[in-house]
């Protein structure tokens, strides 16, 4: 098992070096090699997330000096989180080999989201702060090279502002990690577990997973990092990076600190004014990217809320929105990398009336958007439902009157983007469906989110059972 | 001295006095005489390193680490040079039968430095390495050379004069100048001034804020290769690592807070003013030189704790920055070489072009932005945390925070220099031959390898502490 | 003792008028002046051999090279038009400067003790002392020298200038 | 006890299935589909009626299973009120399915049944639901159905922004809903009806807060004042068997049954809240009516009725009495039967006739028959003439309405009545009777199968009207007594003075009728003296214009909003990237100008420097 | 002695200060140069001076034979790196040098 969990960090990181001199053999070795490696690692994720419960604390350490020892463990959240993005970013690779085989630099481009997603696993399964650290910096830098994927000023101009951002809100980050390993003289979280944290450190870090995740005051770099491939796009912004953030604050202030009551209120704060924020937004934006990426940022809002409302039902509510919502915003942007590839254009003001010439496309988008929009049967339903349950257990009016209208706004805006894109009336000469591996990707991700949604007691179990077993709530 | 490292200097020495002897005439010959010369004694040294770092074993071993790897490191560094110079330089662009003893000479003179075990003995060969350097500068005989050399003469000499002083203070109550003597004595007030006088006199010499002015000019204008030695290692040695050894000295006594003082202050405006002016250069050398002297305002943080975690952070960060300086500054030779200019107004959309030099660029951008898992990584979490539990957690703080404008300037040059789109004029444009090539992608390798094993590097260097 | 103010007095003079003075010949054998005097400075603080070496090579050597230097570099003063001002004004300066010095600087030195210490070696002459005790600067010296020599090749090197190129 | 679990699980899980069924089915299948939703409604139609003997007689039926891990359990519970509304479930999806076999414009076929049975599974979930959470996942789920619904029925632009209209309003209601189920189980620790019924809530702080979420979404789901505006629309778009089926019998059924589960079963009022629900019952009949007088559209008028009957429905419950309370139930099953019929009757002749305006309509009696006379027999339940089923649930609400001392109410409940006849009579002398214009020559009679629901429907309608005391007895009095009323006898023909002020009633329409026409003699213009009334006119105007229409209203709130929200966003944007960078740059100018390449500055700071730090390090002595 | 010191060290920094001087203000290089003679004729006083009276005086003369020898090679490739930088620019004006700037 040890074996298994190494393996599952060490194959998608070192995997991708093999890459670059595969390409040269033949791009389709590469593809196959890059499908493998995803494939290799959402197996043995699964495998890991059967055992999570089973068998108490799998460990496998490499010494360091100073306490910065990479330690890495099998807990129920990590595996969760794990599995989640693995399978993801699986999806989004198939989808990419018909998607950007017409552009330059596909070699790179397969090398950074393997090793994105191998930094990734590394993030998640490890048990240190200071190398969950050095994860997150290199999915920063993973994503600067996929950013600016297309080289020209502005994307490259988007790029910088993205890792800008996310590094200094990583560098609060470390700041914070440093003061934590002075006072408490450790850095392993489980040793940290059940302590409680000052206000200041815990905001520092704070800071860090809200610019990761594009929550105010950071979040703009997230719509305009919209300029790159939208597989990128829904690999970054809706599946994995943006989640990391919500990770780690489930598994810093969940499940490994005791955290303090003000310390959750201005989370509910900030995010629930996030919420607003970014839904205004999405509701004035014409650029279909940029519309789907602000709905990301506002239902991060939502997943926050539930991680740190303070009960355990709904942080459990919030881990299955991270699942949900990855879900559907996956599919999201992937329709969204059709349309653009096909129409040539990500003004939905120049689209309408697709409808008719690309169905397929039309339906995975409607029940994506339903499931965002938190529509029984769908798998949003349960997870907004249960974060709403953590509002109201807040007892306070403010918030739940906030998030009222986020959800509000969500509805609005995802509808008007569908009346938009997919009725009106015809603007453009009629593109044709995306390639068949392309639509069936994303149709089965809008599938997969109806599935969970009727079959709600498999994961939703388990996100209890995790919340039940680690959730350390608030002091 | 210590005499079992003596060798290292003396036989680079020897090979620079016999050139002119056996080689007169036949360029190739000097070339491969210094190329040898160095790489045998690169080779011994890294025999002896990775005996310890591999098999942990000690026979071959000496106490004195941080020299050891400071050599190691001077070697490394001068290897590449001249490798680099081989292959750079065209036809008579360089008197070769002068260029190379001279480097040889330089070489000697920082491992002599290194191993320095008398103050003045220090003095004497950081007097022959500023000697070597000023005339290396003008080894082009391009405007910009010379008023480089000429403006490094004249600002950096007068430094001496301080350290003198500082002699002869020290002078007044030391029977001779052992640092192991001073040791002794090293809590008298009128040692403190010496010493203090002498940090400053190598603070003028390391070309630290304030006293930084020349290093821009000089960096910039010197010829290519000789920027990368310069920047990489000779001000390292011959300001920083003095430093360093005075740190060693003092470090632990309780009468070095106004020193301690001193550094944290141009340590810290060094970490700014270099990443803010870094910002807006416009010119490719001069931007690394802006980044270097904020490089080396880590450095001296690192020593103003004055704290043996301290020390093995300045150490490290030391060997880290030659590396991956002086691969930028190879990069930026190589992009000069193919593209005639290091104007990053007229670069563009190299990447494709010259990728090995992108790519190595990156690793190194990255390395010093301090990004992990690359060793600049880890040599700036030390120097954090040292500061941090010496108590001087606001220039921890600000130091922190302040990488994130190297971040930004390296963004801006990758943007210009590599990214974007190829302009008509550069359409002819090929990588740079393999040769000049092997040295950055060598010390790009060891950039990542002493980031991913950085164990084994610090158990390595704390043995003495 | 006021052998010592007299010696002093001829040395700063003589660096003032280095500085001042109009022509840099001039300027150079005032340089040479200077050398003296700190060679008879040497002499009096019973430092034969620092005295013979100052006297023997700055006064004599150094001139010599600043002396032809200056008839290389074929340019007389008035080439460009440096202002005088600076330099009429620098003795005035100079008074107020000595007038500060005179203040603070002793202070420095006034908790000073005797630091007359024994040392067993304080009686063996000079070279003894160069070859025993400062062996290690030999080497220095020697680098010195063989850097002095290919510096002085690299830089009059025989080859085209840059804008030739 | 097991078969009778699967008894009531039958008209859920059946209609699920055989909608997914009928997605496999071929499109080109001839009457496959039309067979499978009507066997599979009829099935489920004579279970819940088994199942209401069951409950009537013997008692409850519960069933659970897993759900929501350890948090919630999908629950059902059948009591006699939720039975009811199985039954009439289950009764109108079996109509509907036949009816609309030959309903034209109805879309790709076999989407519209397997959404019509998809329906038919919801609400029969709502119906039998115990659990809150269960109930709001049928109930919620309800507007993506709604939404496809209308969609399929045409492919102009109107049909979809009616589409989204309907989608927006029911979903942002819904989340209210949600929101107050959420508070309801947090005051309550329970999500379970029958338990927190044992303790019911008092309108206090949260719970009010959570009583006015859940009215907001039950009014809207029965479309009531001011969450009406899409029925309306939403009539002009689509087909008649959707109007028939969703606005006038399951959403009503629904929307009512859960309004009563609320309001008498979770909560005891107290008297503001009482006055409030009344309040929104009778704006909503006077409003609505008036509105419905002036249309000139045959199923836009119809629609506006449907609204003004929910009117009565509500007021009724809203009374809290048990004679209030049986009068709304009464008579939410009676309107959905004479609604779904008038619409059935609507659609038959736009069927015949290609039209629904009331303009180009006219003299169509001899033409089709059959149509006409349930059209006049449902038309004159609804306006409660006796002794039809509308007349007797009316006269409970009135009766409820003037128990609670509020004539107020009464008097807005007979004005309601007078303009429904008012219109009524309007709408079937124009259709039927008045001249007809030249477009319509040669129309036949509608076929069998839209014919034999609408004469199932009037049949009820006069069953309901003479054997009142029979649907009384064994549904409603039964219902009453699941909510905790025991039953008093409140039922039959009687002659009191309540009966007077109906024949007043009737005789005001008459002559309202008679006047309007004699002005013109057209009849569709029968109600112009009032539309062009001096005040009421310009009301008219800008109520058609949509100034009151709600959704119009929150729609530009929320796009102003929007840019302001976006300005913040703007504002955040240039906090960490324009700032910033701007600031740095102003920074590193002002440094750079520092290094000007003279010599002499250079010496002159290292000098000054050297000295300085010399000094410090020294310390100023004196 | 100890008076005798403290102005042997007022002296010095006179010294010292007219070589700084020297070194900031003048434009012509040459003189420059001798600015830089004047100050490490300064140094070499300090060295004597602290030699004599730390009773080491022996020692400090070696140290100033090694400085001469330095102070010679120092000075002989200054004025050589001058004569280069005549023969380049056709001047011994400092001012001249400021293409590298910013």
């Amino acid at each position: 098992m040890e074996k298994l969990l190494l393996a599952v960090v060490i194959v998608p990181v070192i995997g991708p070096f093999f890459l670059p001199p595969l390409a040269q053999v033949s791009n389709n070795t590469r593809n196959f090699f890059a499908i493998i490696i995803a494939a290799i690692t959402f197996v043995i994720n699964i495998f890991l997330t059967n055992s999570a419960f089973l068998v108490e604390n799998i460990k496998y350490i490499i010494p360091f000096p100073l306490g910065f020892e990479l330690v890495l463990k099998l807990d129920p959240l990590s595996a969760f989180m794990a599995t989640v993005s693995s399978l993801t970013s699986l999806v989004i690779v198939i989808y990419s080999i018909d998607y950007i085989s017409h552009y330059e630099n596909q070699t790179e481009y397969y090398t950074m989201i393997i090793l994105f997603m191998g930094s990734m696993m590394g993030l998640v399964y490890s048990d240190n702060l200071v190398w969950m650290y050095i994860f997150w910096e290199i999915t920063a830098f993973t994503s600067w090279r996929l950013v600016g994927f297309f080289r020209s000023d502005w994307d490259v101009l988007k790029a910088n502002k993205t890792i800008l951002v996310t590094v200094f809100g990583a560098l609060l980050m470390l700041i914070g990690i440093i003061h934590i390993y002075v006072n408490y003289n450790t850095l392993s979280i489980s040793q940290l577990k059940a302590k409680e944290i000052q206000f200041l450190p815990a905001f520092l870090i704070l800071m860090g997973i809200f610019s990761k995740s594009a929550i105010l005051p950071f979040s703009t770099w997230l719509p305009d990092a919209g300029v790159a491939p939208s597989t990128v796009t829904a690999f970054l912004h809706a599946a994995v990076l943006v989640k990391i953030g919500t990770f780690a604050y489930a598994k810093l202030f969940g499940t490994t600190f005791i955290t303090s009551v003000e310390f959750n209120y201005t989370v509910l704060i900030i995010s629930a004014l996030t919420a607003i924020v970014s839904g205004g937004a999405a509701l004035v934006e014409t650029d279909i990217k940029r519309i789907i990426a602000y709905s990301t940022i506002s239902q991060l809002s939502f997943i926050f809320l539930g991680l740190a409302s303070g009960s355990k039902t709904a942080f459990a509510g919030g881990l299955l929105y991270i699942l949900m919502h990855s879900i559907a915003k996956a599919a999201l942007f992937l329709c969204a990398g059709i349309i653009e590839q096909k129409t040539h254009t990500k003004d939905i003001t120049k689209m309408g009336g697709l409808i008719k010439t690309m169905p397929t496309t039309a339906l995975a988008f409607a029940l994506s958007s339903f499931s965002v929009m938190g529509l029984p049967p769908f798998g949003g339903f349960f997870g907004k439902f249960l974060v709403f349950k953590g509002a109201i257990e807040t007892n306070d009016i403010a918030i739940v009157t906030l998030f009222f209208i986020g959800a509000i706004l969500t509805m609005l805006y995802l509808s008007r983007l569908f009346y938009k894109i997919f009725l009106g009336n015809e603007k453009l000469n009629t593109p044709f469906e995306g390639s068949p591996t392309m639509v069936t990707s994303v149709l089965f991700l809008a599938l997969l989110g109806l599935v969970l949604g009727i079959m709600i007691n498999y994961p939703f179990t388990y996100t209890e059972m995790t919340s039940q077993l680690m959730y350390m709530g608030v002091k | 001295m210590v005499v079992d490292f003596l060798s290292y200097s003396l036989i680079p020495l020897f090979s620079a006095l016999a050139i002119p002897f056996i080689a007169r005439k036949n360029k190739r010959l000097i070339e491969l005489l210094s190329n040898v010369t160095l790489l045998s004694g690169l080779l011994n040294l890294s025999y002896i390193l990775l005996s310890y770092l591999i098999k942990n074993n000690y026979e071959t071993f000496t106490m004195d680490v941080y020299s050891f790897s400071m050599i190691f490191t001077i070697y490394l560094v001068g290897l590449s040079i001249t490798f680099f110079s081989t292959h750079y330089g065209i036809e008579n662009d360089t008197n070769p039968t002068s260029y190379y003893p001279l480097i040889l000479i330089g070489v000697s003179a920082m491992s002599s430095i290194v191993i320095a075990q008398d103050i003045f003995t220090l003095y004497i060969f950081v007097e022959a390495l500023s000697v070597v350097s000023f005339a290396l500068i003008t080894s082009d005989n391009s405007h910009t050379s010379i008023e480089a050399s000429i403006k490094y003469f004249f600002l950096t000499f007068p430094a001496s004069v301080l350290i003198i002083f500082g002699i002869s203070i020290l002078l007044l109550n030391h029977p001779n100048l052992d640092f192991s003597t001073i040791k002794d004595t090293s809590s008298k007030f009128l040692t403190i001034i010496a010493l203090s006088m002498i940090t400053v006199g190598f603070l003028i010499k390391s070309g630290i804020v304030p006293f930084h002015f020349w290093t821009p000019d000089v960096y910039q204008g010197a010829y290519s290769p000789i920027s990368a030695l310069l920047a990489g290692i000779i001000t390292k040695i011959g300001g920083v690592y003095a430093i360093i050894k005075i740190g060693i000295l003092i470090s632990n006594s309780q009468l070095n807070y106004f020193i301690s003082k001193i550094l944290l202050l141009s340590g810290i405006l060094s970490v700014l003013i270099g990443a803010f002016l870094a910002m807006i250069q416009k010119d490719f050398k001069r931007m690394l030189a802006y980044s270097s002297i904020s490089q080396m305002g880590y450095i001296i943080l690192a020593v103003a704790t004055f704290t043996p975690l301290g020390i093995i952070a300045a150490v490290f960060h030391l060997i880290n920055h030659a590396t991956f300086k002086t691969v930028l500054f190879l990069n930026s030779a190589c992009v000069e070489k193919q593209t005639g200019t290091t104007n990053i107004l007229e670069l563009k959309g190299l990447e494709h072009r010259m990728p090995t030099t992108a790519w190595t660029s990156i690793i190194a951008m990255m390395a010093t932005a301090g990004i992990p898992p690359l060793s600049g990584f880890w040599s700036k979490l030390l120097i954090i945390v040292a500061l941090w539990k010496n108590g001087n957690i606001y220039y921890a703080i600000i130091a922190l925070i302040a990488s994130i404008i190297t971040l930004a300037y390296f963004m801006i040059l990758q943007k210009k220099v590599f990214f974007g789109k190829l302009p008509e004029k550069f359409d002819g444009v090929k990588e740079a031959k393999f040769q000049l090539l092997i040295p950055v992608v060598v010390i790009s390798g060891i950039i990542i390898f002493s980031g991913l094993f950085f164990d084994r590097v610090y158990s390595y260097l704390s043995r003495i502490v | 003792m006021s052998i010592y103010l007299l010696i002093y007095f001829l040395i700063i003079v003589s660096a003032v008028l280095s500085v001042i003075s109009k022509k840099l010949i001039n300027s150079a054998i005032m340089l040479a002046v200077l050398s003296v005097g700190v060679s008879l400075l040497f002499f009096t603080y019973e430092a034969p051999w620092a005295g013979v070496f100052e006297l023997s090579v700055c006064a004599g050597l150094i001139t010599v090279i600043f002396i032809s230097a200056v008839s290389l570099v074929k340019q007389d003063d008035e080439a460009f038009k440096e202002n005088r001002v600076k330099y009429t004004i620098f003795p005035l300066i100079l008074i107020i400067f000595a007038i500060l010095s005179s203040i603070f600087v002793p202070d420095y030195f006034s908790k000073l003790s005797n630091f007359s210490i024994y040392l067993e070696n304080q009686n063996e002459p000079v070279g003894k002392f160069i070859w025993l005790y400062r062996g290690v600067d030999i080497i220095g010296q020697l680098t010195l020298l063989s850097a002095s020599v290919f510096v002085i090749k690299h830089i009059f090197k025989k080859k085209k200038t840059a804008e030739e190129r | 006890m097991n078969e009778i679990q699967n008894l009531i699980l039958i008209p859920i899980i059946l209609p699920l299935t055989a909608g997914v069924l009928t997605l496999m089915v071929r499109e080109r299948t001839k009457y496959l589909k039309e067979f499978i939703a009507i066997s599979t409604t009829l099935v489920s139609l004579f279970s819940s009626l088994t199942a209401l003997k069951y409950v009537n007689s013997i008692g409850d039926i519960n069933y659970e299973c897993d759900w929501l891990g350890s948090f919630s359990l999908m629950q059902f519970r059948v009591d006699q009120l939720s039975a009811f509304i199985l039954l009439s479930v289950s009764l109108f999806s079996f109509l509907i399915s036949i009816y609309s076999i030959s309903v034209k414009n109805k879309g790709n076929s076999k989407i519209f049944y397997f959404l019509l049975l998809l329906t038919q599974f919801q609400a029969a979930g709502v119906a039998v639901s115990d659990n809150l959470i269960s109930m709001l996942f049928f109930w919620e789920s309800m507007v993506i159905v709604l939404y496809l619904y209308i969609y399929i029925s045409a492919s102009t632009n109107s049909t979809r922004t009616t589409a989204l209209k309907a989608f927006l309003i029911n979903g942002v209601s819904d989340l209210a809903l949600l929101i107050g189920i959420m508070i309801l189980g947090y005051i309550s620790n329970t999500f379970v009806m029958s338990e927190i019924s044992k303790s019911k809530l008092i309108v206090s702080g949260w719970a009010t807060i959570a009583y006015i979420l859940l009215l907001t979404g039950t009014l809207t789901k029965a479309g009531a004042f001011p969450f009406h505006t899409w029925i309306p629309d939403a009539a002009l778009n689509s087909n008649a068997a959707f109007m028939a089926y969703i606005p006038a019998s399951i959403d009503k059924l629904l929307g009512i049954y859960f309004l009563t589960r609320i309001t008498v079963f979770l909560y005891t009022l107290n008297h503001t809240m009482q006055l409030i629900v009344m309040g929104v019952g009778a704006i909503t009949i006077i409003v609505a009516v008036m509105m419905a007088f002036i249309q000139t559209d045959y199923k836009r008028l119809l629609s506006y009725h449907a609204i003004s009957q929910t009117g009565y429905m509500i007021l009724g419950v809203g009374t809290l009495n048990p004679i209030g309370i049986a009068g709304g139930l009464f008579h939410m099953v009676n309107n959905a039967i004479y609604k779904s019929c008038l619409f059935m009757t609507s659609g038959a002749v736009e069927r015949q006739t290609d039209t629904n305006n009331l303009e180009k309509l006219g003299g169509l009696f001899s033409k089709m028959p059959i149509t006409a006379i349930c059209f006049i027999i449902s038309a004159a339940a609804i306006s409660g003439i006796p002794p039809l089923n509308g007349f007797f649930s009316k006269e409970l609400v009135y009766k409820g309405s003037l128990l609670t001392g509020y004539t107020i109410f009464f008097i807005a409940a007979e004005i309601g009545s007078i303009f429904t006849l008012a219109s009524f009579l309007k709408l079937g002398h124009t259709v039927f009777f008045d001249k007809p214009s030249s477009s319509i020559e040669n129309v036949k009679e509608a076929p069998l199968s839209m014919l034999i629901p609408m004469i199932i429907l009037c049949i009820l309608c006069i069953i309901f009207g003479f054997g009142a005391h029979f649907p009384i007895r064994h549904f409603i009095s039964p219902s009453l007594i699941s909510l905790g009323y025991i039953s008093e006898e409140l039922s039959g023909f009687h002659t009191d003075n309540l009966f007077l002020v109906a024949l007043s009633v009737i005789l005001i329409a008459l002559t309202n009728h008679i006047f309007g026409y004699q002005r013109t003699n057209r009849a569709y213009k029968a109600s112009d003296h009032i539309h062009h009334a001096p005040i009421l006119k310009d009301i008219y105007e800008m109520a058609e214009k949509g100034y009151f229409d709600l959704y119009e209203i929150f729609k530009k709130i929320f796009r102003t909003f929007a840019n302001f929200l976006f300005k913040i966003d703007r504002v955040f944007d240039s906090i960490i990237d324009y700032i910033p960078s701007n600031s740095s740059y102003k920074i590193s100018e002002t440094f750079s100008s520092v290094h000007s390449g003279v010599y002499s500055l250079y010496m002159f700071f290292i000098f000054s420097f050297a000295i300085i730090f010399v000094i410090y390090l020294g310390g100023i002595k004196w | 002695m100890n008076t005798n010191f403290s102005v042997d060290w007022f002296f010095i920094s006179i010294l010292f200060f007219t070589g700084a001087y020297c070194m900031v203000v003048s434009r012509n290089i040459i003189r420059l140069l001798i600015g830089f003679e004047i100050i490490s004729k300064s140094a070499m006083i300090a060295i004597i001076t602290a030699g004599q009276l730390s009773n080491n005086i022996n020692l400090a003369q070696t140290l100033i034979i090694i400085m001469i020898l330095i102070e010679v090679i120092v000075v002989a490739t200054g004025l050589a790196l001058i004569v280069k930088f005549y023969n380049n620019y056709q001047t011994i004006d400092i001012r001249k040098l400021i293409n590298l700037k910013g």
